[in-house]
């Protein structure tokens, strides 16, 4: 039944995430993961720089896993999200669950994912390979209507 | 009480934190944002669409009408765009 | 827009399927994954042996995964299932799938899942840890519920 | 046309495969059904609740009032359990 929040500037493996997930205890039936990667925009992206407010970010994504446990008999929690600059095709945000069945394994991680989008205090900026920098990526109202299905 | 900006607020209030000082009449966050505002043109700059803008009372998110009272820290952000 | 499938008796390195699927173009900005375990059923279990009606397994799971493309655009998917007998705690089954964003990657890969149990011609056989054999896993309702919510 | 045989209808049949050869009067895989459940103890038990059985002409799933006609394998067997 663990829970890891992990806010880092360097990448992870997911591989050694979900194999801490799956050989901890022995009755996982089911792993849902989700891995959000910097997209390359077309080319015109260098890399997407990513703030976030230290102390706050830990404990949204604490309280958010902690309202999937309330919500689905999930087993093991895994949410990374990374800060600094990342490039195309580098990771940026991880979320794994494990569970006995699987529609709880993927309710969970999916709704983990959608409450991280709009409440986790993350911020993304875009530099673009012509060197200019400024861009605030700016919210999406497809990430508000997504957590419009877990009411 | 500790002010802390992020993003875009935090540039264009020209610095990460600060301490401030709101006078009794200032009771929400709301009032807090407007009070903000008066205090010089980043501030002005920073808070001119107050409506957009993200609250959190010691690290907790609010909204513009909860009040302030007793809170140690108040940080003010754009929508988050994580993930 | 690659689609892979494979049934095969050894295990597999869902690492390598992940990185395969998101390094092979440079646009990925989502990637959902579902891996299936043996699970130890209170420690009576000593391995499931699964059977599957070869040539029919591989159609039917490539037909499963053009279903989920013709409902969301999605890039690669990849869908793997073994056979032969596993032991509480290996993996049966992997579903990834990777796309532009998180919403269509996370629902065609529960879409696979769900009619990959219903579907896929594939059956489990028990055998405990006193030396019996012999009881099929019987098909359960909630399988067959769980396709209600892609009519 | 070849029948094949999986999980516990195989075993009850007794063997994974065989050729059979049924009667112009077998039209559907309805009836295909109800003909073998006359061709032995083995068949009538394998297909004693014929509902439940799965049905699959040339490795494709039909429902039990698909005709027959010109399929070259027909597949028997219970609801699927892999996942």
């Amino acid at each position: 039944m663990s829970t890891t929040i992990r806010i880092q500037r360097e990448d992870f493996d997911p591989q050694a995430e979900a194999d801490a997930l799956t050989q901890e205890r022995n009755d996982v039936g089911a792993l849902a993961t989700f891995t959000g990667f910097c997209r390359h925009e077309a080319g015109a992206l260098s890399a997407l720089e990513l703030e976030h407010y230290p102390g706050m970010a830990e404990k949204e994504l604490q309280r958010i896993a902690g309202e999937a446990r309330a919500r689905w008999p999930v087993q093991g929690i895994t949410v990374l999200h990374r800060f600094g600059k990342i490039a195309p095709g580098e990771r940026i945000v991880f979320v794994a669950v494990s569970g006995a069945h699987r529609s709880e394994a993927f309710a969970a991680c999916e709704f983990i994912m959608d409450f991280l989008k709009t409440s986790a205090p993350f911020w993304k900026r875009e530099h673009k390979v012509d060197g200019s920098s400024g861009d605030w990526v700016e919210a999406k109202d497809a990430d508000d209507k997504a957590l419009e299905r877990w009411k | 009480m500790k002010a802390v900006y992020f993003a875009w607020v935090r540039e264009r209030v020209g610095k990460p934190d600060e301490e401030i000082s709101s006078p009794a009449s200032v009771v929400t966050v709301g009032d807090l944002l407007d009070w903000l505002k008066g205090q010089g043109e980043e501030y002005a700059y920073a808070f001119e669409n107050a409506k957009v803008i993200r609250v959190a009372l010691d690290q907790m998110h609010v909204k513009h009408d909860t009040p302030i009272a007793g809170a140690r820290e108040v940080a003010f952000f754009p929508p988050m765009t994580g993930g």
